[in-house]
């Protein structure tokens, strides 16, 4: 069943979709684009790349408050801080990211002791998958192709979306899609020769090539596992490292945290606050030692974490290509160039 | 006068190639190709075949600086700069980060450089008014005369003008978006604390989570840190990936040290940073 | 109920701190609004003690410390007076009320200035009102 | 968790009166950690003392705080309770709810609420505290005097018999000060000079006492028990070690000073000794003066020394010493009258100030002995002007206090050597002293005629040219009176040396709005000053007369010894030291000490402090951008607590 509306109708719809939940959409910021919770119906813009911050945002706050105590009292009076969930709608997420959800679910729920926050409001959430825009020129930083994943792949959507001119497509691909799409007012049916365009659009979204070379996976743990020693290659390609926060906030697949407690005037949060293995502190010991004092040290456990021990541990690779690492790098350093540069290394070494 | 950039990347190629091949320095501060040409990345030159790689183009605009602190105190270092990067080489001589004579200064008189994220030519917003290095031992390159020479701070007018409740309600929604990546931090060459006092948990300054009133603490607190030190390169504001216009407060507390004190930052090596410093006869006015 | 602001002062032990015991020993009356931290000199006082004041809910914060030239510590106030100026110059242009700040050099042998200063400035605070921008909301 | 023991004081009713003391304690004990909470009537008497000790031992508290007046008042008793009661002094909080609570205010509630915050800081203050070990320092058991006037003579004597080494310091060429000037002692009227001189003297012959004349110094450095005080030997251009007092020289010099001594009322010559009795008796060139310094040649005096102790070359040299305490006792100046015009100082001859008429008076003064106008002639009447410039809101709030003392005395002097009528014109009569009010009685009945009113103007007479006319108000007649008179006596404000501040900021003194160097507390630690180890005496503090500078001496010469007698002395443990994991080496520390205590150490790539000269104040401790500088006992932490209490209600 595919059904369609239009750009213009867009607020109609998102109307529609907060009567019955929280639509989370893409707004247009003063930054750039970001996933809030739709306050306004307007609100929601489409004509957008991606996104700054990922839709983890939406399972993964920034922010999350455990539990609230009283600074004095026994710890047993504290009380645990219960998310508010309702049934969400994640609308316009693309595909690279729809398929970060699916890694992030290793460890928030697959693995270890499943984590309550992120389950609750992942069962809570219907996702509305939106295709690139494959008329646009790739994106250079982007490399989700590379990656397997198609620019406009459906697996993981529960609603499907793509966008020709002003006319919006949807398509359940879910049952959970099926159902609210069912039941979604002011949708038309699609033509034929639209639901042809739609299942055409969807096939090509392979062919649309964002880097040349086509990765697997365990080939590339393979030689980060040779390399890991390799100290002048880390350092040659941390130099221009900043080590700051950005790549890993902005990337989908990083769920790294820190514990907080904030107190004021006696009445405190416990909350967890996301964290970055770029930061100095990140691996700081409380008896003073740090692992991690090196940027080379850093940037190669970020990376070696995302293709290799992610891989051995997990299976697949920690990372979907969206390219926003690179995008948003204050001094343009580019993963996926290094995973390049990573292999060549390995090569010239064995010379 | 057009800049041609080709000609400074040759300049820079020859220079740092002489500098290397000699032993003078042992590595150059410069800038290489990154995954595109519109996105040159910082680069470490360390033998005479890495020289190949470095590039210059209107898209090096990252402050080089900023690297200088990384390398142990006596490491003899090239490091090319433009204008307003050659401030921040001045103020970490003047701060004792740096040696004068462990340096060679590659000075790139340059104007028109573009944001890479935006294509925004910056010179207005952030060169602090100046098109050529205040501090160099080569230039590379003829000297930028008959630009127009606008005072660094004409972008404030508007801010200034601002009654106090639009000031609160600009900076609160600027300031409300960080989501304390600490790009800003991390990228400004006079912020080379580690741990920076926001990370300290004892005393705990402000809240680590990106709400409000940690972000106004770690940006207040930071302003004042580099009250005096600021060199008005605009790193902050290019790598903040929220788009958070911080040269416009470090500008405006750059204008007003140096309204108080008559000193603006990293001019010269012979300065005093304005805050570890006084005069006897500083106004109390400053106060009022 | 009438607007009873909440004024932190933060004072140095060699002037102000004492000048502010003078005051009381000569029973100069003041109003009570102000609570006073004691510090050993004016140039202890880190810029985000200030920051922290109104963050915590202070209506108002009052630095004191000895007259420039007289100073304890023979130049901390020099220094002193250079930072909080930018400090003042940072709560100003961040939007924040720039009376709800002052710095005042008061000496020991000023009791009578203490008490006039804190008089005066409590009815400023009064007049500006509940300080509600930096104040984080519980 | 600590367990902290709140005591509050009610002092009296000091407290009590406007602060709900036992409502404090109730209150109290509701703050965390908090586990007991009391309220007594004295707490600093023994009982109160006490008290706090058993409640350490029996809670078992690790922080007391006590809530009663300043800390400066009392800390270092409450210290002592605890150090008895074995904690660690510093893990201490005093609340001052007397001098900035309830002494302020009127308002009982006001006062509670006030008085509940300021507590409320303290407890999350108290939480942090760390307890702090003194640093125990050898002491340096020499100590310096700077001022030979009577004051520093006095105290120097006093330390030197106690068999400690004493460098007394004097800016002029001769010790004596001020009272060498004078002709007789108000109110024994024992003759000035000669119950000095043998002070004098025994400086001088004192195998303990070092006498620096025509010194001042220049640089103070280090802290109490080991300070190392610079002292510029300024060139005297005769070489005391080789002139064997002869005075050949001054006979012969051509060249014409001004005598200080005579109040600038004769000429003395260019090489001199300022009077006859002044020690030491060896003469210096005053360089202004000298015919040779002027204009190149002369060297008579170098001619007639047989001594060959002449040197036109002598230079200002500089030695340091090292002391344990240093008694500062520079004594006064004499307001400059010339800027009240209304007296007519300096322009009428016949108006004279009270040191000038000391030398009058004098029989080694300019006239003799004789009181005679500067015409030669003696006066007929003589009027004598109290307060002037003192007492007077537009120049010098203070009292004098002994210029109606000095006027009767004068009045007195008068009475004997001339025939004239000496008329007073006073505000008030003050005369509290031993024998004082007698002494007054005493001159009003000599015929002294007393005018209650302040001298408004002094003026040239309209009928005679040559006398003058003072002009007052009468306030007991309440009439206006103008007087004719030949002599004008002004008594002017007694005021700070015109270098006090620069003395002041030599050794870190506090000063008042009129210059004189504060004590440490007006009542209780007269003689100590803010900065430890430097202790003041005589007129420097306060306008006061002999016998009070010479008490004040003896006092100050104990008070230095209380820390000279002692091997080793322990010092505040408040000081500042660097985590060396936080430091970024940007070295602001080492660029702002006004002590030179930071400094960076190359190795280990970090800033450290030397905390022997470390003095707490904490500067660099707020310009550590990355906090790595904790100041022992305000740290950010503790500061941050009592911040976050105080304004938590």
């Amino acid at each position: 069943m595919l059904k369609k509306t239009t750009i213009d109708k867009l607020p109609e719809l998102a109307a529609c979709l907060m009567e019955k939940g929280t639509l989370v959409a893409p707004v247009k910021e003063a930054g750039g684009f970001n996933f809030r919770a739709i306050t306004d119906a307007a609100q929601v813009d489409l004509i957008f790349h991606n996104t700054i911050l990922s839709p983890k945002t939406v399972f993964f706050p920034q922010t999350e408050d455990f539990v609230r105590y009283s600074v004095y009292q026994p710890i047993l009076e504290a009380k645990p801080v219960e998310p508010e969930i309702r049934p969400t709608f994640l609308f316009g997420v693309r595909p690279c990211d729809v398929k970060s959800f699916e890694i992030m679910d290793i460890h928030f729920t697959r693995t270890g002791v499943p984590d309550p926050y992120w389950r609750k409001r992942r069962d809570a959430t219907i996702i509305f998958g939106f295709a690139f825009d494959t008329s646009e020129e790739a994106d250079p930083a982007e490399f989700y192709h590379t990656l397997g994943i198609g620019a406009a792949d459906p697996d993981g959507s529960d609603v499907f979306m793509l966008r020709r001119d002003d006319v919006l497509f949807l398509k359940a691909v879910s049952p959970r899609g099926e159902n609210l799409l069912g039941g979604l007012a002011g949708l038309t049916d699609a033509a034929p020769d639209e639901r042809k365009y739609f299942d055409d659009y969807i096939a090509q979204g392979h062919d649309y090539k964002t880097r040349y070379t086509c990765v697997d996976a365990e080939a590339i743990a393979k030689e980060f596992e040779a390399i890991f020693h390799n100290t002048d290659f880390w350092t040659k390609v941390s130099n221009a490292c900043l080590s700051c926060g950005i790549c890993t906030f902005v990337c989908p697949t990083c769920y790294c945290f820190d514990i907080c407690d904030e107190t004021q005037f006696g009445q405190g949060v416990r909350r967890r606050v996301w964290d970055a293995c770029m930061f100095t502190d990140f691996t700081l010991e409380a008896s003073g030692h740090n692992p991690r004092t090196q940027v080379y040290q850093r940037l190669r456990q970020k990376i070696c974490h995302k293709y290799s021990f992610h891989i051995r541990k997990y299976g697949p690779i920690s990372c979907v290509g969206c390219g926003r690492c690179t995008r948003y790098c204050p001094v343009n350093i580019d993963i996926f160039s290094i995973v390049e540069q990573a292999v060549q290394a390995k090569w010239y070494k064995r010379m | 006068m057009a800049i041609s950039f080709e000609q400074i990347e040759q300049h820079l190629k020859t220079e740092a190639l002489k500098l290397l091949e000699s032993g003078k320095v042992i590595l150059v501060l410069a800038y290489g190709r990154g995954y595109d040409a519109n996105h040159p990345m910082p680069y470490v030159a360390k033998h005479p075949s890495d020289v190949d790689n470095i590039v210059f183009n209107e898209y090096c605009t990252a402050n080089l600086a900023r690297y200088l602190t990384r390398y142990p105190r006596r490491t003899k270092i090239a490091i090319a700069v433009k204008a307003a990067d050659s401030r921040a080489v001045v103020q970490l001589i003047q701060e004792d980060k740096v040696c004068r004579e462990d340096l060679v200064v590659l000075g790139i008189p340059v104007y028109g450089m573009k944001n890479f994220k935006t294509g925004e030519v910056i010179d207005s917003k952030t060169t602090g008014g100046l098109y050529n290095p205040v501090l160099y031992d080569i230039l590379l390159g003829e000297e930028v005369h008959g630009q127009p020479v606008s005072s660094p701070y004409d972008v404030l007018a508007a801010y200034e003008a601002m009654d106090k409740e639009e000031r609160w309600a600009f900076w609160q929604r600027e300031l409300g978006r960080c989501i304390r990546c600490y790009a800003c931090r991390k990228a400004c060459p006079m912020c080379y604390c580690d741990p920076c006092f926001i990370d300290q948990n004892k005393p705990k300054w402000g809240e680590k989570s990106p709400e409000s009133p940690g972000n106004l603490m770690y940006h207040l607190t930071r302003f004042h840190h580099l009250a005096g030190r600021c060199i008005d390169c605009g790193e902050c504001s290019r790598a903040c990936p929220v788009d958070i216009p911080l040269y416009l407060f470090h500008k405006k507390v750059a204008k007003d040290c140096e309204e108080m004190f008559g000193q603006a930052a990293g001019m010269s090596i012979g300065d005093k940073p304005v805050l570890v410093n006084f005069r006897v006869d500083d106004s109390d006015k400053i106060l009022e | 109920m009438s607007f009873e602001p909440k004024i932190l002062g933060i004072a140095c032990n060699w002037c102000t701190y004492t000048g502010a015991d003078l005051a009381g020993t000569t029973r100069l009356q003041y109003p009570q609004n102000i609570r006073v931290v004691r510090v050993m000199c004016s140039s202890r006082i880190n810029p985000s003690f200030i920051f922290r004041a109104f963050q915590l809910g202070a209506d108002g914060v009052l630095i004191g410390g000895c007259h420039p030239g007289d100073c304890h510590y023979n130049t901390g106030n020099l220094y002193a007076r250079r930072r909080l100026a930018v400090t003042k110059k940072i709560l100003e242009f961040s939007g924040m009320e720039p009376g709800r700040f002052r710095v005042e050099w008061i000496s020991a042998s000023e009791g009578n200035r203490f008490a006039e200063v804190v008089r005066e400035f409590t009815e400023q605070i009064r007049d500006l009102g509940p300080q509600t921008k930096f104040k984080i909301s519980q | 968790m600590s367990r902290i023991g709140v005591f509050v004081c009610h002092c009296g009713l000091n407290i009590a009166k406007t602060v709900r003391v036992s409502e404090l304690a109730e209150f109290a004990a509701t703050l965390p950690d908090v586990v007991v909470a009391k309220d007594y009537k004295f707490m600093c008497s023994t009982p109160g003392q006490e008290m706090i000790a058993n409640d350490i031992k029996e809670h078992r508290l690790d922080r007391v705080i006590v809530t009663a007046c300043s800390p400066l008042m009392h800390e270092q008793t409450f210290r002592k309770v605890l150090a008895a009661s074995g904690l660690n002094q510093y893990l201490l909080s005093i609340v001052n709810i007397r001098e900035q609570v309830s002494w302020v205010t009127h308002d009982i509630d006001e006062g509670t609420a006030k008085a509940k915050a300021l507590l409320n800081g303290a407890v999350r203050r108290a939480r942090l505290l760390a307890p702090l070990t003194s640093r125990v320092i050898d002491v340096n058991s020499d100590v310096l005097v700077v001022g030979g006037g009577i004051a520093g003579i006095q105290a120097a004597l006093e330390l030197a018999n106690t068999g400690k080494k004493v460098y007394l310091v004097e800016k002029n060429s001769t010790i004596g000060g001020h009272m060498a000037q004078f002709d007789k002692t108000f109110p024994t009227l024992d003759c000035s000079a000669c119950i000095l001189t043998p002070k004098m003297d025994s400086v001088l012959q004192h195998k303990n006492i070092q006498l620096m004349t025509s010194c001042e110094v220049s640089e103070v450095k280090g802290f109490v028990g080991n300070f190392d005080i610079t002292i510029r030997q300024k060139a005297r251009y005769v070489d005391h070690t080789k002139c064997n007092a002869c005075l050949a020289c001054t006979e012969k010099c051509p060249g014409k000073g001004v005598s200080e001594w005579d109040e600038g009322l004769v000429k003395r010559k260019a090489i001199y000794i300022p009077f006859p009795q002044a020690v030491p008796q060896k003469p210096v060139i005053d360089r202004d003066a000298c015919t040779f310094f002027k204009k190149g040649k002369c060297r008579l005096c170098e001619k007639v020394c047989e001594q060959k102790a002449i040197d036109f070359e002598q230079q200002d040299t500089f030695t340091t010493v090292k002391v344990g305490a240093v008694i500062v006792a520079t004594g006064y100046d004499l307001m400059d009258t010339r800027s009240l015009i209304q007296y007519g100082y300096g322009k009428y001859p016949g108006v004279y100030n009270a040191l000038e008429v000391e030398r009058l008076f004098n029989s080694a003064g300019p006239t003799g002995g004789k009181v005679t106008l500067r015409d030669g002639k003696e006066p007929q009447a003589i009027a004598i002007l109290h307060c002037i410039g003192s007492r007077d809101k537009n120049n010098y709030e203070h009292c004098s206090r002994v210029c109606c003392m000095y006027s009767l005395k004068f009045a007195h002097l008068f009475k004997e050597k001339t025939s004239a009528d000496v008329y007073q014109f006073y505000i008030d009569m003050r005369a509290a002293g031993k024998g004082y009010e007698e002494f007054y009685n005493r001159i009003i009945e000599e015929d002294v005629k007393f005018i209650r009113g302040k001298g408004a103007r002094v003026a040239q007479s309209a009928d005679e040219p040559d006398r003058l006319v003072v002009e007052a108000e009468d306030t007991i007649t309440g009439k206006f009176i103008k007087l004719p008179v030949d002599m004008v006596v002004l008594s002017p404000a007694i005021i700070p040396r015109g270098d006090a501040k620069d003395v002041a900021r030599l050794f870190n003194l506090s000063t008042d709005k009129y210059g004189f160097f504060m004590e440490r507390h007006p009542k209780l630690a007269p003689l100590s000053t803010m900065s430890e180890g430097v202790f003041i005496a005589g007129v420097c503090q306060s306008p006061k007369d002999i016998p009070d500078t010479v008490a004040q001496a003896y006092g100050a010469a104990a008070e230095a010894l209380t820390i000279v007698v002692k091997d080793k002395l322990e010092l505040e443990a408040t000081t500042a030291m660097v985590n060396p994991a936080s430091c970024c080496a940007c070295q602001n520390c080492v660029r702002v000490c006004p002590y030179g205590a930071p400094f960076f150490n190359e190795t280990k790539g970090v800033s450290e402090i030397n905390e022997a000269l470390c003095k707490g104040c904490g500067l660099c401790a707020s310009v550590c951008p990355p906090s790595a500088i904790i100041a022992r006992h305000f740290t950010n932490d503790q500061v941050l607590a009592e911040m976050e209490g105080l304004l938590e209600f």
